[in-house]
């Protein structure tokens, strides 16, 4: 299934950090089986940034959302395809400086666990770790998520919990990750036997049950669980100072509604980035913010990206935005990748007539706010969509095999891939759509 | 703050609302004409009828009764009850005892277990224990709650002889001291097993007709709002900082839950307080609910008018309480005002 | 900015008030409609209803009315607390030799007199009072709000209690002190609603047109305040029989009348002694018709409230 | 009265509380429960303690018989009168009664005393009777002291002396064996607020200190009441102390004497069904109360004060056969074997069965008689338009039965016959009842209780008596004066036969003039553990009829 023509996956997976492949997740409705992501198949490399546009309701979040099945099932259905998560670690040679073993990047890929390294049918003989995430089990994948993928949502008010404090959430990261070094801080030693100790190792990693919690209020544990709570503190407030936030250590008592849109979305940061995941999800993190703070949201976000080495999926509408933080985009329409290349080629080299429609889209002194000169109709309700280009009925370019037959994503250009017939030739015959990239 | 002024409006408003009760409760006794009937026993003559009046003031306009009665009330003066055969004030505290011991049992178990069955429906949405506990919750509140302690009666009472009814065994309840009126509670602190058992006996069934109800409430409430927080964007942000779904439901998704729970506890109590009446005369609980019906059926104006008083007031200081807990709780609502 | 999410045509929020207050209403009927037919609970509590009303309709068929007065039970005197399956008595009857079939038969008429003057006095009642407020605002709506608040601080049923009391036993009475008792809660729902819905788009545009108040009120207001009214008074038609079978199991009902409380509570004082059918079959009556009211009721606000699809 | 009481409100909650898992077991209703106490369910609260403030027929009664003697009394096993704290019973032949018949004298027996301790005088008499007539409360019944007395005088420490108006035969068996007449420790009611004028001394009906053979111990209103023993009695000591459990439902007691918990219940006729054939209880049936069970006709009834549903007009019952139709109309079998379960009887109007005079000769309804009914319907002109009638009851006891069995049998008879049965909280009806005129045209309830004849038919019978007042009597009698004087004259003839013959020939006459409607003459009904011993009841007694003093187990 692995295919030369779908260049989005060409890219060796050394330095892929993640590839979707041919994903596809439905919802159970009143109305039918809705197919919100249909067959996408793109990668992220590792380090890069890929901005994911679409309309709301093309499935973007979907996407972004099954990296760490989040997605409600029932209703959702994962209905195929996968999503292949590759570890990075630091690079041992050059101690992540960078360096020629690890081409620069300063990471190199985690061994494969089946294998270590010296190539299994786990890892596709390559000996690098790969996790299919959709296959994980809940408690494998709870281990993943804000450790090795984190994510950022779209609306920091609703996305932190109005009834705990900054430090209570931010500090769950840790307490669920790095437990560990909180009881090394509180100076427990890992192998320490003795109910005291255990207790204290539920605490450092949430575990504590019923009275224990009063337990540890008491001597001879209370001391000990101060220790921790200090290391904590500690913890939480680096994190937070990574963001730029002033003075940590006063906002940590606070609550998110005592906070300015803005300073939640730093601390949903902080948070996402606690641990220095090898990939970031940002799903649409501006969007709820006002215009200059939305500036600063995304310079720290590349900024604090270029330092931790962690790549991201950028998930907006917003073509601008992505513009300006992306090195590749990736236009999704109605649970398709209608066109994936560099933010270049989609930005000077439109070649999908959606593409064009939006950036056409972009305002000019002709054309009123909100409406599109380009783009008439609107989006397909995916219910159980017929195979077509899911385009046809909006589309300027319009032949009567969009109408029968569904274009598969091919190459115009190096890095630069478009599913529409204009680019390359409908099949003949009517041989099921997906059959066409083979052609 | 607006959580002070909050609490300070309502503050201000609840003695004129409780002025407003009296007024309408005062006026209800008097628009059936002279509660005089219940101090009068058969075969007395119009001058006799007068002259009772004139004992109980009853002959009086009436402006200057509702300032008497008042001013009896301020002064913990509530007249004389015709039923208990002495005055208000006298039998008052017992019974009010035996009410709350009543109300309070079967309101814990109903918060206890409404929650418990609230937070494990609707954690297993659409599920058979969903389900289960919709059924429960929708009967609990069609349920004539006499009708169940009758059931209840026949059943462990009349015919398998499992249940006592009452308040206790009238040996064992002279066998220990009575301070506090709270049978539970004076068998503790009289340190009596076999009276608290006892106590604890006859208190399961009323209870569990009382609270039942009022589980049904909570547990409904708890389900509805813990399904509306599941869906919220923190919690899946919970879960996507890595925390096991324990702790998303009990740490983040319950807490919030609980919430506009709490309100429905306010009302709740309302429930349980009405439901006293029946209860107590279903189970021939020595209470408030008990002396309230039997006034009313023998025209009882001076207990009815306490205990309407009296209910209403405990009814609005809950609330109160209720709301600013709520308020308290719910920091969205303190930022919005 | 290109926003894409604008993208779709705008729905025109514009196009007149009548039009879209229409169409709007005639949505929502047929989304009801379709909503409550698929939601199995909601069909059985129609299905009891139908059954309720049905044994109430053809009362005098099922069971022959007592002359005069067929809302009295029919009094055996010779054949008192007789157990159920005494032939003429299929269900028994009570310490008053009343037959308790016809109890339980007629007694569904006796609750459905009771639980549509109540529901519709109160709702007209209620609606009256809460528009006013709502709609005036100013001092009338202080005013009217202090007193609805006042009789909502003191707890249903015991102000039922204490209102039927004054009265005096009667049945009628019954009517009236649950009446009395119950409008306020119409009043609040109503002024709210006004409130909520005098802000809604479409009546800024109505009154861009220029309209009346008054035909704003009747057109556009009244009807989308009436959903919440209406669950409401679907969910009181049940809860007023429940009240008001309680007030009759107190003991404020007259005697000798067929009607479910009154039996349950004549019931009440033979279950010591094994008689156990006088007062089971009539309060399993009133369980049923409460529950299918609820059920109904339910039904109904999880269809007119998207939020709670699917609860 | 709510003695017949049977809702669920008006019970007790200890009465329940000792129905246990273990009172359901055969084995323990075998052996004697509470050795030394006996554990009598009653049916209603006591409103007062206090002789001078309760009425008879009211629970009060129950305790004050216990706690307090009079100077005369009646044994248990007949009518007739026997000494109690006065050595002798008065008559003309002992000299007690002078000749005038005008003045009674008591010696009263030595050494008596009060449970407080202090002694028993011939002041203590006179205060006591005094004290009644000079309080006067308008709930109790010191009405019949000062109808009969003139005066009263201490002769000596131990003789007492009672002056009446006007000679009488009714005046030991109406005043002296009354409660209203028990004597009370002098020296307790001084250091109590003493005595005023038409105010209730709050510590007397709350207390109660007397020479009786109980001393009052504790009152757990609406739960219970407890005697104890009093060792210095000047009879025979009780043998068991007392814990009277308050008003329990009916149906609460009959479970409770079944399971043993109980020694002695009050109960409604209508469940002693529930009783029979259960081992261990003995069901006591003898006798008849002297509370006859009647619907009284308002033959004064004001214009328009009727409810609005009544169509009858003011003088309905002015009409001899109205009243006649009403009396055969009414199903007595009905009533007498359902609410009543076949206890009681039919007695002439108006003098009970059991009380001196009664003539079981004399004319009784007693039977339903339709075509009689209808006939006379027609004659008086209501049969073919019919007619509404209200009447007003007690809700939910036997009163209230019995106008439903009248509902039916008029409504029976012909369906434009209605008769409203309004069945209302005990205070309105009192409240209704006191009124004069009465704005009812029909009221259900019993009559009060009496030892003699004359008291009924003074207060139920004479026009110029209470209810013949209240009633316009004058109004239907054919010949009022007439009857008054038969009564009046009956009053004060001291020869016992030609008396009973003078109050046959009224109850003869009464039976063409009804001026109510008696449905029955309640059975004296009551029940027992067998292991209680010397169980006796004496209809003559204030209720409940029997007292505990004679009882052992």
């Amino acid at each position: 299934m692995f295919d030369e023509n779908q260049p989005s996956l060409a890219a060796n997976s050394a330095n892929a950090i993640a590839r979707v492949d041919d994903l596809k997740v439905y919802f159970n409705s009143k109305r039918g089986i809705v197919h919100s992501v249909d067959g996408v198949s793109f990668d992220i490399r590792d380090g890069e940034t890929l901005g994911l546009v679409g309309e709301t309701g093309c499935g973007k979040s979907v996407t972004g959302r099954s990296f760490l099945q989040l997605l409600p099932m029932p209703p959702g259905i994962q209905a195929g395809g996968s999503i292949t998560f590759y570890p990075q670690g630091i690079c041992e040679e050059c101690g992540g400086k960078g360096c020629a073993s690890c081409t620069g990047t300063g990471r190199t890929s985690v061994d494969c666990e089946a294998c270590s390294g010296t190539g299994c049918d786990a890892c596709g003989n390559n000996g690098a770790q790969q996790i299919d995430l959709l296959k994980l089990g809940s408690e494998k994948m709870r281990r993943i998520r804000g450790d090795r993928i984190a994510m950022i949502f779209q609306d920091p008010g609703k996305a932190l919990n109005p009834s705990l404090t900054i430090r209570e959430q931010v500090g769950e990261v840790f307490l669920q990750h790095r437990s560990e070094e909180l009881l090394g801080a509180a100076g427990i030693a890992t192998d320490a036997g003795g109910w005291q100790a255990n207790i204290l190792r539920r605490k450092a990693s949430q575990m504590e049950r019923g009275i224990e919690g009063l337990l540890l209020a008491l001597p001879p544990l209370r001391s000990q669980r101060n220790k921790l709570e200090l290391a904590l503190d500690d913890m939480v407030a680096d994190a937070l100072t990574e963001t730029q936030i002033a003075n940590p250590r006063k906002l940590m008592g606070r609550y998110p509604h005592e906070l300015s849109g803005g300073m939640r979305q730093r601390v949903m940061i902080a948070q996402a980035l606690a641990c220095n995941p090898d990939l970031l999800i940002a799903d649409e993190p501006t969007t709820a913010l006002d215009v200059t703070v939305q500036a600063r949201i995304l310079e720290l976000i590349s900024e604090l990206k270029e330092r931790h080495k962690t790549s991201v999926l950028y998930i907006s509408h917003d073509l601008s935005l992505v513009r300006r933080i992306c090195d590749r985009v990736a236009v999704m329409y109605a649970g398709r990748i209608a066109e994936i290349g560099t933010t270049e080629q989609i930005f000077n080299d439109p070649r999908h007539p959606y593409t064009r429609g939006l950036l056409a889209a972009v305002p000019t002194a002709a054309s009123k706010r909100g409406e599109l000169a380009a783009i008439k109709g609107s989006v397909p309700e995916l219910v159980d969509p017929k195979p077509s280009c899911r385009f046809t009925g909006r589309c300027l370019f319009e032949t009567e095999a969009c109408g029968t037959f569904d274009p598969a994503l091919q190459n115009v250009a190096p890095n630069h891939a478009v599913s529409c017939f204009i680019h390359h030739p409908p099949p003949e015959g009517a041989r099921p759509s997906f059959d066409t990239k083979t052609s | 703050m607006q959580l002070r002024d909050y609490i300070i409006r309502r503050l201000i408003v609840l003695p004129i609302l409780i002025i407003g009760v009296s007024i309408v409760v005062f006026s209800l006794t008097r628009i059936s004409g002279s509660p005089v009937g219940i101090y009068l026993s058969h075969e007395m003559s119009p001058a006799e009828v007068q002259q009772i009046e004139a004992r109980y003031g009853l002959d009086k306009p009436l402006p200057v009764q509702y300032y008497a009665w008042a001013k009896g009330v301020l002064q913990g003066d509530l007249g004389w009850s015709g039923v208990a055969a002495a005055p208000v004030t006298e039998v008052f505290p017992n019974k009010l005892a035996a009410t709350m011991e009543l109300a309070f049992s079967a309101g814990f178990v109903a918060v206890s277990l409404g929650i418990w069955l609230g937070t494990f429906a609707g954690a297993r949405r659409n599920r058979w224990p969903d389900h289960i506990t919709r059924i429960v919750a929708v009967s609990g509140a069609s349920l004539p709650l006499f009708w169940l302690g009758i059931l209840l009666l026949i059943i462990f009472w009349a015919n398998l002889g499992w249940a006592p009814i009452g308040r206790s065994d009238a040996t064992i309840w002279a066998s220990i001291a009575h301070p506090t009126g709270l049978y539970t509670v004076d068998a503790l602190l009289a340190g009596n097993l076999k009276a608290f058992g006892d106590a604890v006996w006859h208190l399961a069934l009323p209870a569990l007709t009382l609270g039942y109800g009022a589980t049904a409430i909570i547990a409904r409430m708890m389900r509805s709002s813990l399904v509306e927080e599941l869906q919220q964007d923190y919690v899946d942000a919970a879960r996507a900082k890595g925390l096991p779904e324990r702790l998303v439901l009990r740490r983040h998704a319950r807490r919030n839950a609980l919430i506009p729970t709490v309100t429905v506890i306010g009302l709740t109590f309302g429930f349980l307080l009405q439901g006293t009446i029946t209860a107590e005369i279903i189970f021939r609980w020595p209470g408030l609910g008990r002396w309230m019906a039997d006034s009313v059926l023998r025209g009882d104006q001076a207990t009815i008018m306490t205990y309407v008083l009296f209910t209403s007031v405990l009814f609005l200081m809950v609330n109160l309480v209720v709301d600013v807990i709520y308020a308290h709780l719910d920091r969205r609502v303190v930022l919005g005002g | 900015m290109a926003d894409i999410s604008q993208t779709r045509l705008p729905k025109s929020p514009f196009r007149g008030p009548t039009t879209s207050v229409w169409q709007v209403r005639v949505l929502r009927m047929r989304e009801l409609a379709a909503n409550i037919l698929s939601n199995p609970t909601t069909v059985l509590g129609l299905a009891i209803i139908g059954m309720l009303l049905g044994m109430a309709i053809f009362a005098p068929f099922i069971a022959e009315p007592n002359i005069p007065d067929a809302y009295q039970m029919p009094r055996d005197w010779g054949a008192v607390r007789k157990p159920p399956g005494t032939p003429g008595h299929i269900l028994g009857t009570t310490n008053e030799g009343g037959d308790v079939f016809y109890g339980v038969v007629w007694g569904s008429r006796t609750s459905l007199q009771l639980s549509l003057i109540v529901v519709s006095a109160t709702v007209i009642i209620g609606t009256i009072v809460g528009s006013i407020a709502g709609f005036l605002g100013g001092w009338v709506d202080e005013v009217l709000m202090r007193i609805v608040d006042v009789f909502l601080s003191i707890p249903e049923l015991i102000f039922a209690l204490a209102i039927a009391a004054m009265l005096g036993p009667s049945f009628s009475n019954i009517i009236i002190a649950l009446s009395m008792v119950i409008w306020v809660k119409y009043a609040r729902i109503m002024r709210a609603q006004i409130i909520q819905v005098k802000q809604n788009e479409y009546i800024d545009a109505a009154r861009v047109i220029g309209d009346s108040k008054i035909n704003i009120y009747f057109r556009d207001i009244l009807p989308n305040s009436f959903t919440p009214v209406m669950v409401q008074a679907t969910l009181d038609m049940g809860n007023v029989v429940l009240i008001g079978a309680t007030l009759s199991f107190i003991g404020l009902s007259e005697a000798g009348i067929a009607e479910w409380g009154v039996l349950v509570s004549e019931g009440q004082a033979g279950i010591a002694s094994g008689r156990w059918w006088a007062s089971t079959f009539p309060g399993l009556m009133i369980f049923l018709w409460a529950l299918a009211f609820n059920l109904v009721g339910d039904g109904l606000r999880d269809a007119l409230d998207p939020r709670t699809e699917g609860r | 009265m709510n003695r017949y009481l049977s809702r669920p409100i008006i019970s007790s909650l200890c009465v329940g509380a000792v129905l246990t898992l273990t009172a359901f077991q055969p084995a323990f209703a075998q052996e004697v429960n509470n050795p030394g106490l006996l554990v009598h369910a009653a049916d209603d609260e006591p409103t007062s303690l206090d002789p001078a403030q309760v009425e008879p027929g009211e629970g009060g009664e129950t305790v004050i018989l216990q706690v307090y003697d009079r100077l005369l009394d009646i044994g248990p096993d007949s009518p007739e009168l026997i000494p109690s704290l006065a050595l002798e019973v008065p008559t003309v032949d002992n000299g007690l009664i002078s000749a005038d018949g005008l003045t009674y004298t008591f010696k009263l027996r030595e050494g008596v005393v009060f449970h407080d301790g202090t002694a028993l005088t011939a002041d203590d008499v006179k205060y006591s009777w005094d004290r009644a007539m000079e309080m006067d409360l308008p709930e109790g019944n010191a009405g019949i002291l000062s109808d009969y007395i003139a005066a009263t005088a201490v002769v000596d420490d131990f003789t007492f002396q009672a002056t009446l108006n006007e000679a009488s035969a009714s005046f030991l068996n109406s005043v002296v064996i009354a409660m209203v007449a028990s004597i009370v420790s002098q020296d307790a009611v001084k250091a109590n607020g003493g005595v005023e004028a038409s105010v209730p001394n709050t510590f007397m009906s709350g207390n109660a200190v007397g020479t009786g053979p109980y001393k009052f111990s504790v009152w757990n209103r609406n739960e219970n009441l407890q005697l104890e023993v009093f060792d210095d009695y000047w009879g025979e000591n009780a043998s068991l102390d007392v814990r009277i459990e308050i008003g329990g439902d009916p149906d609460v007691r009959v479970l409770g004497l079944r399971a043993g918990e109980f020694d002695t219940i009050e109960t409604d006729p209508s469940f002693i069904a529930d009783l029979e054939g259960v081992d261990g209880v003995t069901i006591y049936q003898e006798g008849l109360l002297l509370e006859p069970l009647h619907i009284g006709m308002n033959l004064n009834i004001p214009e328009g004060a009727l409810p609005p549903e009544d169509t009858i007009p003011v003088d309905f019952f002015h009409d001899a056969r109205v009243r006649q139709a009403f009396n055969h109309a009414f199903d007595y079998d009905a009533f007498l074997n359902g609410p009543l379960a076949g206890y009681g009887d039919f007695n002439p109007h108006y003098i009970p069965i059991g009380i001196f005079g009664y003539d079981a000769a004399s004319p009784t309804y007693n039977k339903q008689d339709k075509a009689k009914a209808e006939e006379l319907f027609r004659a008086a002109g209501y049969w073919d338009d019919g007619f509404t009638i209200s009447v007003i009851t007690e809700e939910g006891n036997l009163f209230a039965l019995m106008c439903l069995v009248m509902k039916d049998s008029l409504e029976g008879l012909n369906p434009k016959f209605r008769v409203n049965v309004l069945a209302v909280a005990e205070s309105v009806f009192d409240d209704a009842h006191a009124q004069d005129p009465l704005e009812y045209a029909m009221w259900a309830k019993n009559a009060d209780p009496a030892a003699d004849p004359n008291a009924y038919l003074q207060a139920y019978v004479h026009p110029d008596g209470d209810w013949g007042q209240v009633h316009g009597f004058a109004n239907g009698y054919a010949d009022p004066e007439a009857i008054g004087a038969m009564i009046d004259a009956a009053a004060v003839e001291l020869d016992v036969v030609k008396r009973a013959e003078m109050y046959a020939e009224i109850s003869k006459v009464l039976y063409d003039e009804p001026m109510w409607l008696i449905g029955a003459q309640e059975g004296v009904v009551a029940a027992h553990r067998d292991w209680v011993q010397g169980f006796t009841m004496q209809p003559l007694w204030p209720r409940p009829g029997f007292k505990f003093a004679l009882f052992d187990k």
